[in-house]
């Protein structure tokens, strides 16, 4: 094993780091995934059509990494993607008594450049809605723009300003972690008051009740998973 | 943990073309989406017990299935009839907040039913998919509907390896709750930390291993599907 | 005392794992208890089930006469009398430093550092793995990493241990070295439950013996009585300890472990 | 033939795991050869220097007298050649159907499907899991995981397998089940070389053993030669087969298994 390390430390950095942007590009609780048939097939498709042009730039990445010199390159990408389904299963408690599930995403962006996730993320969406009944297949462009696309950018943005402002740094995982989550949650509302506007004040006081009831579970599970994220973070460098 | 994925490899059409199981998904729905309610209903019951038949899942366990998404229904539905209005007839359960009434609208009633009624009849639909067609089948579809090459490859492995993950997160896991790890929210916390850091460990771990068992069964880059 | 009234368990209402089992494990004079069975006999669901990780389908678990409550309560009670170690050290090993990973459950019980301290450094001494004590995880060998997940275990203080497979991977060495350590375990006064495909390790090992087949206790006994019947035993894909082999066949006395029948080599040659 | 020519590897310059190793393996006689040493000997560095999974520091390594090439072409040829099966079977196992995975590496040699699947059943049959055929991996067990693992590398039909550790979480059933496939490999002509921790099953299943240790070859001989020498073993923390105990210190005849030793055993009653 130890020569083993060494002979891939510097591949070991690379993998640290890009877990530590993993955990820093989270994508949100199961929770917020839109279920199967609650948007109708016009809003599906939609989101289908907004999504797929991170989704095509992802299979161009993805086919610059396996044809580039990382050896291996497709059974990495599948570690990454099974290890960020699995760990979407953690379960976390919420205030609702449910449970949330808090998950990276971001493990392969580092690695293998920015856009791979949105190919990996809607297979591990595809595993959630057939394997853990979770979400859905029509409502998966939804879920996708939501989860893999808006919370890691905005999480991205997050830390790059953080680290800019010189906001130490497990300051800025905590707070990248949380607003990547809060991102998610925000749009996901704003999807869905869209197709339900309220009949008095329309899609801004849709948006503001469907963002005052998931408050209820998303702040203080943005707020786990940003702690999580830093635990992580320590346990990680300090080996 | 992965109970459905059992039922899949072992349901009474799991010889079927999973092209056809595709095709009457889709049907499914479409009829879910279609606007006659009483449709819906027939699809609804008739998908329910089709799929208990073929699965010879228990009752308990196939709702069991259901549970986690019920908060989020119950929260959808809330989003969508809870309204602020200052006129206090057109809410159900009206309560005086300042100088506007919040209650129900009675407006969105009907349309929250046909939401409810929509989404638990696309839900049976996927369900009846998911607990009859193998993952493996599944990928032949996306095969056949001509994705990407490179990214079914990732899917199919994905879909091995998880296993490989779910056992060692299940071992780890257990090992945390023997020692006390998950007694507090604080432990938990940090159990669940250390958790990853160790599932992350297995990434590097198993890619190291499988590169070398690759290598040994003479791989050159492409994985057949 | 654990005693089972009628224990089933199924993972998914179909096939019964364990089928009604009634036992009571840990007579006066039964230190060291060996359960044998096949790949897929059940060993390991029936283990997870007397920590309280699976909850019986059916019947009930009695401790020292008082049934086990699935509460949180309940549950943290049961592990401070019944710990377990399983077969894998790498996935119950979780600090990077000796020390640390083993006052793992000493921290979460919230003792105070200095006892913590204490107790950590008497289990490691009794392991004979003191000298570890500050070492990093990844240095060690099998069978020292064997002994730190042990170690994890034993500083609960608790009055059983399950050990499942605990000569997986070792070589012939620490296979001996573990058998000294169970010896002084019992010695400590701790009761051990132990599961193993070595047939040898276990005939010398234990002093009490179940075996497990289609999910019900299929024999139990001493090593004489149990390790007897061979036609059972290859009937649940096991085989005999050759001690037993060559009492059998040979006609040789029947001898508790090997040092017994070099002892003796003079007399019959 | 495989010939190693005073081989040396070292993973960072400073000790030597192997030191100036030089052997011919394969006589005529030798069809399974056993590699024996503590955890930690370096059994795995070797066996992954003679699939030139690492590169040896220094020194050469000859197959059928010819060195062999560290090129993209030279390793696939080698790698057909000799083949080696891992201890752990789930990370060798890439297809979720049991038939898929063990066609994998026909696939690559792109054969006609035809031929594939013709060697294929072959195989799975010759491991008697033919009726697993289309079952998907994550419920087999670990038996059949390892025999899964096993046919992935038969079917490539190389001339040598290397095995680490085959018997490793096998029930006693599982691990004569080994003993036999190990024979059918034999009886098709492929050599095999092993190494194991289960020094009954090297005994009764290798025809030659090499011992390793310090990085060198310490001793190398038959079954009768290796295994007399008590004071070599237990200085490299290994143990003498039972039935050469018996016959030292019992002053029984030297048997080669123990079918033979019982099929006897009227002899000396």
């Amino acid at each position: 094993m130890m020569g083993v390390l060494k002979k891939y430390r510097k591949f070991i950095l690379f993998l640290t780091v890009g877990f530590v942007y993993t955990l820093a590009y989270p994508m949100t609780a199961h929770a917020m995934h839109i279920m199967e048939g609650m948007l109708p097939p016009k809003w599906c498709i939609f989101w289908f059509v907004v999504s797929a042009p991170f989704f095509i730039y992802g299979l161009y990445r993805m086919h610059k990494i396996v044809n580039s010199d990382v050896p291996n390159a497709k059974v990495m990408l599948a570690l990454c993607g099974a290890f960020v389904f699995v760990l979407s299963s953690l379960k976390l408690p919420s205030v609702t008594g449910s449970c949330s599930h808090p998950t990276g995403v971001g493990l392969g962006t580092v690695m293998f450049g920015p856009g791979v996730m949105s190919v990996l993320g809607v297979i591990v969406l595809l595993f959630q809605a057939l394997l853990l009944a979770h979400g859905g297949l029509t409502t998966l462009g939804a879920n996708e723009f939501s989860m893999t696309i808006v919370g890691p950018i905005v999480g991205y943005a997050v830390w790059k300003l953080c680290r800019a402002m010189k906001v130490n740094r497990s300051v800025s995982l905590f707070l990248c972690a949380m607003f990547a989550d809060w991102s998610t949650y925000v749009t996901t509302a704003f999807q869905l008051a869209i197709v339900f506007p309220d009949p008095n004040g329309g899609v801004g006081a849709a948006l503001i009740k469907f963002l005052g009831i998931y408050a209820v579970t998303q702040i203080p599970l943005a707020i786990a998973e940003g702690l999580l994220t830093v635990i992580v973070y320590n346990l990680v460098i300090s080996n | 943990m992965l109970s459905i994925d059992k039922y899949a490899y072992e349901n009474r059409i799991v010889n079927w073309s999973p092209k056809f199981k595709a095709l009457l998904w889709l049907v499914g729905i479409m009829l879910a989406f279609q606007p006659i309610q009483w449709l819906k209903v027939i699809v609804l019951v008739a998908v329910v017990a089709i799929t208990i038949y073929l699965t010879k899942v228990s009752v308990k366990r196939y709702f069991s299935w259901f549970y986690p998404i019920i908060p989020f229904v119950i929260l959808s539905i809330v989003g969508i009839v809870v309204t602020a209005s200052v006129h206090k007839t057109s809410l159900i359960w009206p309560v005086k907040v300042g100088s506007v009434y919040i209650g129900m609208a009675k407006v969105m009633m009907p349309k929250a039913g046909r939401m409810v009624l929509q989404c638990m009849t696309a839900i049976v639909c996927t369900y009846w998919f998911a607990l009859t067609t193998p993952f493996i089948q599944i990928l032949q579809v996306l095969k056949a509907a001509r994705f990407p090459r490179v990214m079914i490859e990732v899917t199919m492995l994905m879909y091995r390896f998880i296993f490989i993950f779910i056992d060692a997160f299940e071992q780890i896991r257990q090992a945390q709750k023997l020692r006390f790890g998950y007694d507090s929210l604080s432990l938990m916390i940090r159990s669940s930390g250390i958790l990853a850091k160790m599932l992350f460990e297995q990434v590097i771990i198993n890619y190291e291993m499988m590169t070398k068992a690759l290598d040994a069964k003479l791989y050159d880059g492409d994985f057949y599907i | 005392m654990i005693e089972l009234k009628n224990l089933s368990f199924s993972y998914d209402d179909k096939t019964k794992i364990l089928n009604g089992i009634s036992l009571k494990i840990g007579a006066d004079d039964h230190k060291v208890i060996g359960f044998m069975g096949h790949n897929g006999a059940g060993k390991s669901t029936f283990f997870l089930n007397l920590v309280g990780e699976l909850k019986p389908t059916d019947g009930e678990i009695l401790i020292d006469g008082k049934p086990v409550v699935y509460s949180k309560k309940g549950l943290r009670q049961l592990r401070r009398k019944i710990g377990i170690v399983f077969q894998n050290s790498d996935q119950q090993i979780f600090y990077s430093i000796v020390k640390d990973d083993v006052a793992f459950a000493l921290h979460n019980l919230k003792l105070p550092p200095a006892e913590i301290n204490r107790r950590v450094e008497k289990v490691l001494s009794e392991l004979d793995i003191l000298p570890l004590k500050d070492r990093p995880i990844q240095y060690l060998s099998g069978g020292q990493k064997k002994r730190v997940a042990i170690a994890g275990i034993m500083v609960i203080g608790s009055e059983w241990i399950l050990l499942d497979e605990p000569t997986s991977g070792l070589d012939p060495d620490g296979r001996a070295r573990m058998k000294k350590l169970i010896q002084k375990l019992v010695d400590n006064g701790q009761h051990i439950i132990l599961s193993s495909h070595d047939m040898d390790f276990m005939y010398e090992t234990c002093d009490y013996f179940y075996l497990l087949g289609k999910g019900k206790i299929l024999e139990q006994g001493n090593k004489q009585e149990v390790f007897n019947n061979e036609q059972l035993l290859k009937e649940n894909k096991l085989d005999q300890p050759w001690l037993v082999k060559i009492h059998q066949k040979l006609g040789l006395p029947l001898y508790d472990n090997e040092q017994e029948l070099f002892a003796n080599d003079g007399q019959h040659n």
